[in-house]
């Protein structure tokens, strides 16, 4: 089942501090599939999951959400996205819970009970009300990873999503991005990890172009 | 009507146009600031209440003029730097920038030597002298706000916002120092505020604020010009004027 | 992660309300505040002490202090909020919660002007209601230290508001401190003038009605304007970094 | 002329400090913008101009980037 695609990039291209980071870039990024964006430190993987999140509006070209220019409509944008950064969201002062309920709360009310299962999922039952500047490095991650496992935004960008997670943590997570494609939605992560993953498509960044 | 605009805000048109008017700008100018001056130093009549000391009229309402139409240019450059992302609009406003802040500091400068003779102490907490330092505030923000940013899209964007707020924010700011002026100091003597001014003192002062407007035209195009040589220095056309320009 | 239950995906048509979002923004930051009280006293205890200075440095008779009460209060507390003012998007920028809210499906103007009236009751509020203490302190007369009291109630939240433009356009910058108050200062002269000379007028027994009026006036330009500035800086800040 | 002489024009009344500083530091910052934005139009100008020469030298030998091996550095210990 091919769908239409839900983002699509054509033509992107980013400058900064006088340097082309990204170049005649197009791809599409359609429901059902996992992609994973390559290249090396420096060429761009970050900055092009920003653009596409939209929180860098420094960038030329077009970028379609759902076949219509994404300024159109920004909010139903914003409503079917789901970014996570290098930094995780996560207020140190606050508890995982209160944490997870304020990410949500701008995009859909989701009450204690399935918010507690989501921690737990992740590893953290116990921990719901541990003020987050008490938890290690590896476990701040997973109270924004926690997200993923209430999220219904088809489109998910994932920048660096294994740091500081362990060896089983990678495995699981590896295994609910696959689920997540399954499923009919479109995952697009950067990691060094060495993904592997049946059906992954690939943007490699710096010298090469975009789309498999 | 759309092309025009576009091409408006193409560097390199503006490149060619400039190249071509500013030997104009810089001579009118500096013809109209001489005559101006000069006439208004050796052949305009004295002030009869404050004798020669008023001459310094004409190169400090000038100065005034500019400091405020530069900062209300801006503001217009940077409506068209927000709605239309015109690269011309970003570089006009960081060139111009400089030229507003010598201009604001030239009148309070001015105003300040002026207060002397007029008032007998150096500064006065005046409602224009006042005004004019707040504009100096406002000017210093915007070129250390373009400083402090290292990516220059980011910066002229940024700059822009507090452009506009700024603009904002005069109305405001006049008013208020107006208002917290007569509340301290009732009807003190206004330096430039003159109810008749005979045709040879105006024609003058006409004079050698054309002849700024003029000379700050040619400074907006140089620096303009300047700053478009930084920034498209890697592009096809500028690589080729230069080149063109050495044999 | 069994996924027998779930549906397969499909694209999110409702979201939640805006006003609710715009709570819940307001709710975690005072939430946050009051894990970290200290930093809820520091403004204060700026406050204090700068109008400590006067005195000491400029004399402590009562006549001067009467004159000067009002002005040296007003600039203390301008002073006071500007200092808090760093922390306004900071340490949301730092670890990634000002991200997601930029990224929340909502006006992000709203969302900012929560965060901002959020900030005004932790810094603007506390000091309106500690200045009665303080202008006992300076010898104001009661009729004094209530229009004092009043204008302060009034143009602390333009002080926020006005300073959060400053601050989303310093996000991420080296020095952003000092580059924030050479931005912000000369915008708050306006507010300055009339708070404190509402105060003169009052001493002089002059109607202020029309003064407050006109403060108020600013508010409502402040509260109607200065989010979509905010908003804007801070999309050019975010991008930026 | 609104002046009897020369020397009056240079006093101007007991003015003449006033005035005449106030035209000398216009004419000095006026002048020294513009001598400043010529100058560094051309320095700009130079800039590129020795840019776009060397970049005319080296073109055609692009310089392929090192592969990282992070190898330890031997620092000498005498």
């Amino acid at each position: 089942m091919m769908s239409e695609p839900l983002l699509q990039a054509v033509d992107l291209e980013c400058e900064r501090d006088e340097r082309l980071l990204l170049q005649n870039l197009s791809f599409s990024i359609v429901p059902g599939t996992l992609t994973r964006v390559e290249g090396e430190n420096g060429s761009g993987k970050t900055t092009l999951l920003r653009i596409l999140a939209g929180l860098n509006d420094a960038w030329t070209g077009e970028l379609l959400w759902c076949g219509k220019p994404r300024a159109h409509d920004r909010e139903s944008f914003h409503r079917n996205t789901l970014y996570l950064g290098h930094r995780p969201g996560i207020k140190p002062l606050l508890t995982p819970m209160e944490n997870l309920r304020a990410l949500m709360a701008g995009r859909r009310p989701v009450n204690d009970d399935v918010l507690a299962q989501a921690l737990a999922g992740t590893g953290l039952a116990g921990y719901e009300n541990v003020p987050c500047r008490n938890l290690s490095a590896g476990q701040q991650r997973r109270v924004a990873l926690a997200r993923l496992l209430v999220a219904d935004e088809p489109l998910w960008l994932l920048d660096e999503v294994f740091t500081a997670i362990d060896a089983e943590g990678v495995k699981a997570i590896e295994a609910l991005l696959q689920q997540r494609a399954a499923e009919g939605g479109a995952v697009l992560v950067t990691t060094h990890h060495d993904l592997q993953v049946p059906g992954m498509r690939r943007i490699v960044l710096g010298g090469g172009r975009g789309n498999e | 009507m759309w092309q025009f605009f576009h091409k408006l805000g193409s560097p390199k048109w503006f490149f060619g146009i400039a190249t071509r008017f500013m030997p104009w700008l810089l001579a009118g100018g500096l013809l109209l600031l001489a005559a101006g001056l000069i006439w208004g130093l050796a052949f305009a009549p004295k002030d009869y209440l404050q004798g020669n000391s008023y001459r310094i009229i004409f190169i400090h309402v000038p100065s005034a003029f500019l400091a405020q139409s530069i900062y209300i240019s801006m503001a217009v450059a940077a409506v068209v730097t927000l709605v239309w992302r015109m690269k011309l609009a970003d570089v006009f406003v960081k060139a111009i920038a400089p030229v507003g802040l010598l201009f604001t500091f030239l009148a309070l400068f001015t105003g300040a030597i002026w207060g002397k003779p007029t008032w007998g102490t150096w500064w006065v907490w005046d409602a224009r002298l006042t005004a004019m330092l707040i504009l100096l505030f406002l000017y210093g923000g915007v070129i250390a706000l373009d400083r402090a940013i290292n990516d220059e899209k980011s910066a002229a964007r940024a700059v822009a916002v507090l452009v506009l707020v700024g603009v904002v924010n005069i109305p405001i700011i006049k008013y208020s120092v107006d208002w917290w002026n007569t509340l301290h100091q009732p009807a003190t003597f206004k330096l430039t505020e003159k109810p008749t001014m005979p045709m040879e003192m105006w024609l003058p002062l006409l004079l050698s604020v054309l002849g700024l407007y003029l000379l700050f035209g040619w400074l907006a195009c140089i620096r303009m010009k300047t700053e478009i040589l930084v920034r498209e220095q890697r592009t096809r056309w500028v690589r080729e004027l230069v080149l063109a320009g050495r044999k | 992660m069994n996924s027998a239950g779930r549906a397969l995906v499909k694209p999110v048509e409702q979201g939640v309300g805006v006003f609710s979002a715009m709570l819940a923004v307001f709710a975690r930051d005072v939430r946050v505040a009051f894990r970290q009280r200290q930093d809820l006293l520091n403004p204060l205890l700026f406050f204090v002490m700068v109008v400590t200075l006067f005195p000491l440095g400029v004399s402590p008779e009562v006549s001067f202090l009467q004159q000067s009460g009002a002005g040296i209060l007003w600039v203390a507390a301008l002073l006071a909020v500007l200092l808090s003012l760093d922390h306004l998007f900071r340490h949301d920028f730092d670890d990634g919660t000002l991200e997601q809210l930029v990224l929340q499906p909502q006006p992000l103007f709203l969302l900012i002007l929560a965060k901002t009236l959020a900030h005004w009751m932790l810094t603007g509020l506390p000091l309106v209601i500690l200045s009665p203490v303080l202008g006992v302190m300076v010898h104001l007369d009661g009729n004094s230290i209530a229009i004092l009291c009043l204008t302060l109630l009034i143009g602390t939240p333009v002080l926020s508001l006005i300073g959060s433009i400053g601050a989303a356009l310093t996000l991420g910058l080296r020095s952003a401190g000092v580059l924030l108050s050479l931005l912000i200062i000369p915008l708050y002269i306006p507010v300055l003038i009339f708070g404190t000379g509402t105060v003169a007028a009052a001493a002089e027994g002059a109607p202020v009605g029309g003064y407050l009026a006109l403060m108020g006036a600013f508010l409502v330009l402040a509260l109607t304007l200065a989010p979509f500035a905010s908003a804007a800086a801070l999309r050019i800040s975010m991008s930026n970094s | 002329m609104a002046f009897d002489s020369f020397s009056a024009f240079i006093a101007m009344e007991g003015h003449g400090p006033y005035v005449w500083a106030c035209y000398a530091v216009f004419v000095v910052l006026l002048a020294g913008l513009m001598v400043w934005s010529v100058k560094r139009n051309q320095s700009v100008l130079g800039a590129c101009q020795r840019r776009y020469e060397t970049d005319a030298k080296t073109s055609g030998q692009t310089t392929r980037k090192a592969p990282a091996t992070f190898t330890r550095v031997e620092i000498s210990q005498d």
